[in-house]
């Protein structure tokens, strides 16, 4: 060790935090292991795998009914798109071409997850900052959402709504007047949420220029979803593989070029209004059809490889499914988006101060089942 | 990027890729390559600037009877194309293959978990440790030969 | 005037008297110390728990709740039953934290905030001390509380604990600052530092209608700086609970805990009276100049109430802000005191001063 | 100068933004209809569950004790989890002579149930539905697992054909 480098050892005040499992900004149980020189982070190392209960290793023995149900329990913020994936991909596999009812009804209902995620996530972004009330706020307009999927499939958060071919039930008779009731409500309140948080002068100053991702780190680290297109990358698997009823709507991907986690917020902000706008176009022309196709009591895929992603309120879920042709899957891996935009978390947060890491926690929206799977 | 032409555009690497065939069209085009030539090939595609596949979006492994498969779903962004590299690693017992994070820092996490669940080793990985279990868990539970009679209830 | 008829002094005097007669001089003084800090023990409590009530309350109707609605009407109750619970609770302590200080700091919290309040004139005649250094004596007391934090963060052990305690400690050396010369500005116009004479000199107007636009800035300054003095929201950095988990009290359960608590509450009132009293003509009823029949009917209204009604005012709008605002960052706390608060106030108080010289207030 | 400016011109929109938002909460502590609480066991009178919720698996019972379940185990087959045990029996049949199957329990384990509906559509002779109740709290974990069939119920006539 040359003299600088013991100078510079005895004089570094770098000391460690544990950050979790149990605290209330990691939303879950996740643990961070921060590298702290006063206030200002210099390292964060995530440590996973608190809340792992092996999704893969049971999709391998379950039938493929019956993996959907797990996926439940992944992203459970988006659990409708995850029960999507996997259907897409076994659809896929049998050759089932579903209804275009069934079609309209998923892409709906995509919509409304997503938009209540994304509630759920402006309440809870709110109280890491310190604004309790906004958590209130922001889960008076979740609940009007899940109230309809209590009345549409009877869960309000495992919904487990839809099968390979089709969904589980029919939509309910006032489906259309209580998904329009809630858009009008949902129109007056959104402005409600700019002027409590998105122009508040403490707001910004805690998320602009805070947390900064390059496009091209973006890429690399396969940051998807609101996060990455705050980066300037379009990513936006519903653009770019149309999946449902999204190639017959029209709808804007929204991209900021910023990076920082104020142009994540407002990417999340202004996805909020394109889902209305896409549920607005969709709900008046439900096709008529059937809401299932029938499939065999016991699906065998044939031997082959699927991968299908959609795009949940997180970024791209992948289900990669490998068949050899019996009734279980021989590998079933799903690439959530969690965890990869926790991969860059040491990238955006290094330098900041602790209060930052919690900002950029929360602009970077992480469900830590999702993570862990 | 039509196929046919990245197949070509593959071969004329000059890494020793086979391409998978079969009756039913594959989904994405697959090349498969052993797991000394995985690093030479993703390296290419990446820094080709005809191919350019600079976002990796899944990467995972599949444990088969005889060997470990890594594979490795590639997308580019400007145009979409996609492609599937399966590396063949033939020795069960001591899996080791080159990481990728130097091409892609998503590796990072994936690797890691590949390594937790298959017991594949990553040469130069920058921190290759256990990421969703504990470190002191034995054996590779994504294996199929993988038995632990506490945790694994048959039904 | 006709609250004059409100005078507790008669009554207090009685009670001296009485006493007098009764055992010796010493004893007259000892006794009479003995009664007001039972009193004032006993308003410690009452506060504490009406303030506790208040802010969960105020709290949740401002996020369209009901709040506590179970114990007793309306959860009027809540508090008790959640004072017996903290009151039963076990004392816990890390292995590796330093016992001395870990007890010690509740107290030293505590007891800052109780010298504090003894200086506040609650109503004409009510008041347990009233120096002639008064406004001096508040904000040098209430600033020993930042002690109790500071030696709470350390002796816990806790990292966390330690971090919001330096926090704490670089927040209220610095929104000192503001406190003070925002009260100054007061001080200027008065001439007088002693709480009843500055109470007297509003008698024919509150100072923030009297003082122009300066003393309106004083006043938005005062709450401000209060606010982050007392380590609420959006200043609460040092308890930042989803950054430090709970930041200097992390580690204190049962009734250690409870003294924060209560010390956080008090402290609030105690700015909040602070600020009636400076701002707001403290006890004296609101006087419109020639509207006599008005200020007649005004003054019917007994001080006590003046009093309580403004500090509850006050308590409202800082329970607004913290329920409102995101928090602030530590660097940026810093940022708007001494790149902003104190410039304004420096340059407000010049031209207070000012005023004062060409006689131009009210 | 144009420093100073800005710097009061900053001030300025930084108070407004404030002010702005405290104009919303303003607004609801002002308006005390708009108060979304509900007061869960005070108001279980009128609380309707939705007609799909998913509270538990029941087993309709009519009023001459009978059921619809044959014993057929698909609903056990379908359930991911195991939820479901079906405990057989066998019984003479006077008439033809023949032993027939029929359920001696349905043992449900609601502390294994996720909820996932897989069984209710799997059945073939809509035996068991899901019902309304989500109150499952109980002390003992063994209380969890019930035997759906009632006590001396058999299957109803027709239910096979």
């Amino acid at each position: 060790m040359s003299v600088k480098e013991l100078h510079k050892a005895t004089e570094s005040q770098e000391y460690f935090v544990n950050m979790g499992p149990q605290h209330p900004s990691t939303h879950g149980v996740l643990r961070l292991l921060l590298t702290l020189d006063g206030e200002t982070v210099t390292k964060v190392e995530p440590h996973l795998g608190y809340i792992h209960r092996s999704i893969e290793k049971m999709c391998e023995k379950d039938s493929y009914q019956q993996i959907v149900h797990l996926t439940d329990r992944m992203d459970y913020l988006s659990c409708h798109m995850n029960n999507e994936a996997v259907c897409l991909a076994v659809e896929r596999g049998l050759e089932i071409e579903v209804s275009d009812r069934v079609k309209v009804i998923r892409t709906i209902m995509s919509e409304l997850t997503r938009l209540s995620s994304h509630q759920l996530w402006w309440g809870v972004m709110g109280m890491d900052l310190g604004a309790i009330t906004s958590f209130l706020y922001g889960f008076r307009d979740r609940e009007m959402i899940t109230d309809i999927f209590e009345e549409t499939c009877g869960a309000r958060l495992t919904m487990n709504y839809n099968i390979p071919g089709g969904v589980m039930f029919d939509i309910p008779a006032n489906f259309q007047t209580k998904v329009k009731e809630f858009i009008t409500h949902f129109r007056q309140k959104l402005p409600e949420y700019d002027q409590l948080m998105t122009n508040n002068i403490i707001f910004r100053n805690r998320t602009e220029g805070i947390g900064v991702l390059t496009k091209e780190d973006a890429i690399s680290y396969g940051v998807t979803g609101p996060s990455g297109r705050a980066s300037g990358w379009s990513n936006d698997i519903r653009k770019s593989h149309p999946y449902s009823a999204y190639d017959r709507v029209d709808f804007k991907e929204i991209v900021y070029t910023e990076g920082d986690s104020f142009a994540r917020y407002k990417a999340r902000i202004q996805e909020m209004w394109e889902s209305m706008n896409i549920i607005e176009q969709l709900i008046d022309n439900i096709p008529e059809g059937n809401y299932q196709e029938k499939t065999r009591a016991v699906i065998k895929l044939p031997k082959m490889e699927i991968y299908q992603s959609v795009e949940t309120a997180r970024g791209e879920l992948g289900v990669y499914i490998n068949s050899d042709g019996k009734k279980n899957p021989y590998r079933v891996k799903f690439r959530s988006p969690g965890f990869s935009n926790l991969n860059a978390l040491n990238t955006m947060a290094k330098g900041g101060k602790i209060a930052d890491l919690v900002t950029i926690m929360s602009t970077i929206d992480l469900v830590i089942p999702d993570i862990d799977r | 990027m039509e196929r046919v032409e990245l197949q070509n555009k593959i071969n004329s690497f000059g890494v020793e890729v086979t391409f998978a065939e079969s009756e039913v069209p594959t989904q994405f085009l697959t090349a498969e390559v052993s797991s000394e030539n995985a690093h030479a090939l993703i390296s290419e595609l990446k820094n080709n600037s005809d191919s350019s596949f600079d976002y990796m979006f899944c990467q995972t492994g599949i444990d088969f009877p005889e060997h470990i498969e890594v594979l490795y779903h590639l997308r580019n962004t400007q145009n979409n194309s996609e492609i599937v590299i399966k590396a063949r690693i033939e020795d069960r017992e001591n899996p080791a293959i080159d990481s990728v994070f130097d091409l892609y820092k998503t590796a990072d996490f994936h690797e890691r978990e590949i390594f937790d669940l298959f017991g594949v080793k990553f040469n130069n990985h920058p921190d290759l440790r256990r990421i969703l279990l504990d470190d002191d868990w034995e054996g590779y539970p994504l294996r199929k030969d993988y038995v632990d009679e506490v945790n694994i209830v048959e039904l | 005037m006709k609250f004059d008829i409100y005078d507790f002094s008669v009554l207090t005097a009685s009670i001296h008297e009485s006493l007098g007669s009764m055992m010796g001089e010493t004893a007259v003084m000892i006794t009479e110390m003995v009664i007001v800090g039972v009193i004032f023990l006993t308003l410690f409590a009452v506060l504490g728990l009406a303030l506790v009530y208040a802010e969960r309350k105020v709290c949740a109707f401002f996020q369209q709740r009901l709040g506590p609605m179970r114990v007793g009407f309306w959860g009027t109750a809540q508090t008790v039953a959640d004072a017996i619970k903290l009151l039963l609770k076990e004392p816990l302590m890390t292995k590796s934290a330093d016992k001395f200080l870990f007890n010690l700091a509740p107290f030293i919290i505590i007891i800052a905030s109780f010298m504090a309040i003894a200086a506040v004139p609650f109503a004409l005649g009510l008041q347990a001390l009233d120096l002639d250094i008064g406004v001096f004596y508040v904000t040098a007391v209430s600033s020993i509380g930042v002690a109790g934090i500071l030696l709470a963060g350390w002796a816990s052990n806790n990292k966390f604990s330690l971090i919001g305690a330096m926090r704490s400690g670089a927040q209220i050396v610095s929104y000192e600052l503001s406190v003070g010369l925002s009260l100054l500005t007061i001080v200027v116009l008065t001439g007088s530092l002693q709480f009843s004479e500055i109470i007297e000199s509003q008698r024919e107007g509150w100072w923030i209608f009297r003082g122009h636009i300066p003393a309106f800035i004083a006043f938005v300054i005062f709450l401000i700086a209060g606010t982050a003095e007392t380590n609420r929201g959006p200043f609460d950095l040092a308890e930042a609970e989803s950054e430090l988990t709970a930041g200097f009290h992390t580690e204190y359960s049962g009734m250690k805990f409870a003294f924060f608590f209560l010390a956080e509450f008090v402290n609030m009132f105690i700015i909040a009276a602070i600020g009636a009293t400076m701002f707001l003509g403290g006890w004296m009823p609101l006087h419109f100049g020639e509207l006599t029949s008005f200020n007649e009917i005004m003054d019917f209204i007994p001080p006590l109430f003046w009093f309580l009604g403004k500090t509850a005012f006050l308590i409202f709008i800082m329970m607004w802000f913290k329920w409102t605002f995101p928090r602030l960052r530590i660097d940026q706390l810093l940022t708007l005191e001494w790149k902003y608060l104190l410039p304004i106030n420096l340059i407000n108080i010049l031209v207070m001063a000012f005023i004062v010289l060409m006689g131009w207030y009210f | 100068m144009r420093g100073i400016i800005n710097y009061i011109k900053e001030v300025v929109s930084g108070v407004k933004t404030l002010i702005n938002g405290m104009k919303v909460t303003g607004y609801y502590i002002s308006h005390p209809k708009e108060i979304i609480t509900q007061q869960y066991p005070e108001n279980r009178d009128t609380l309707k569950m939705m007609d799909r919720f998913r509270g538990e698996v029941i087993m309709p019972h009519d009023e001459n004790n009978e059921h619809a379940c044959t014993g057929c185990q698909a609903c056990e087959i379908a359930c991911p989890n195991g939820t479901i045990e079906i405990i057989q029996d066998r019984i003479l049949n006077e008439e033809t002579g023949k032993k027939k199957k029929t359920i001696l329990k349905f043992v449900y384990h609601l502390q294994m149930c996720t909820m996932c509906n897989l069984c209710i559509p799997a059945c073939p002779t809509d035996a068991i539905k899901m019902g309304q109740n989500f109150e499952h709290a109980v002390f003992d974990r063994s209380q969890l697992t019930k035997v759906l069939n009632k006590p001396g119920s058999k299957l109803r006539d027709g239910v096979e054909e």
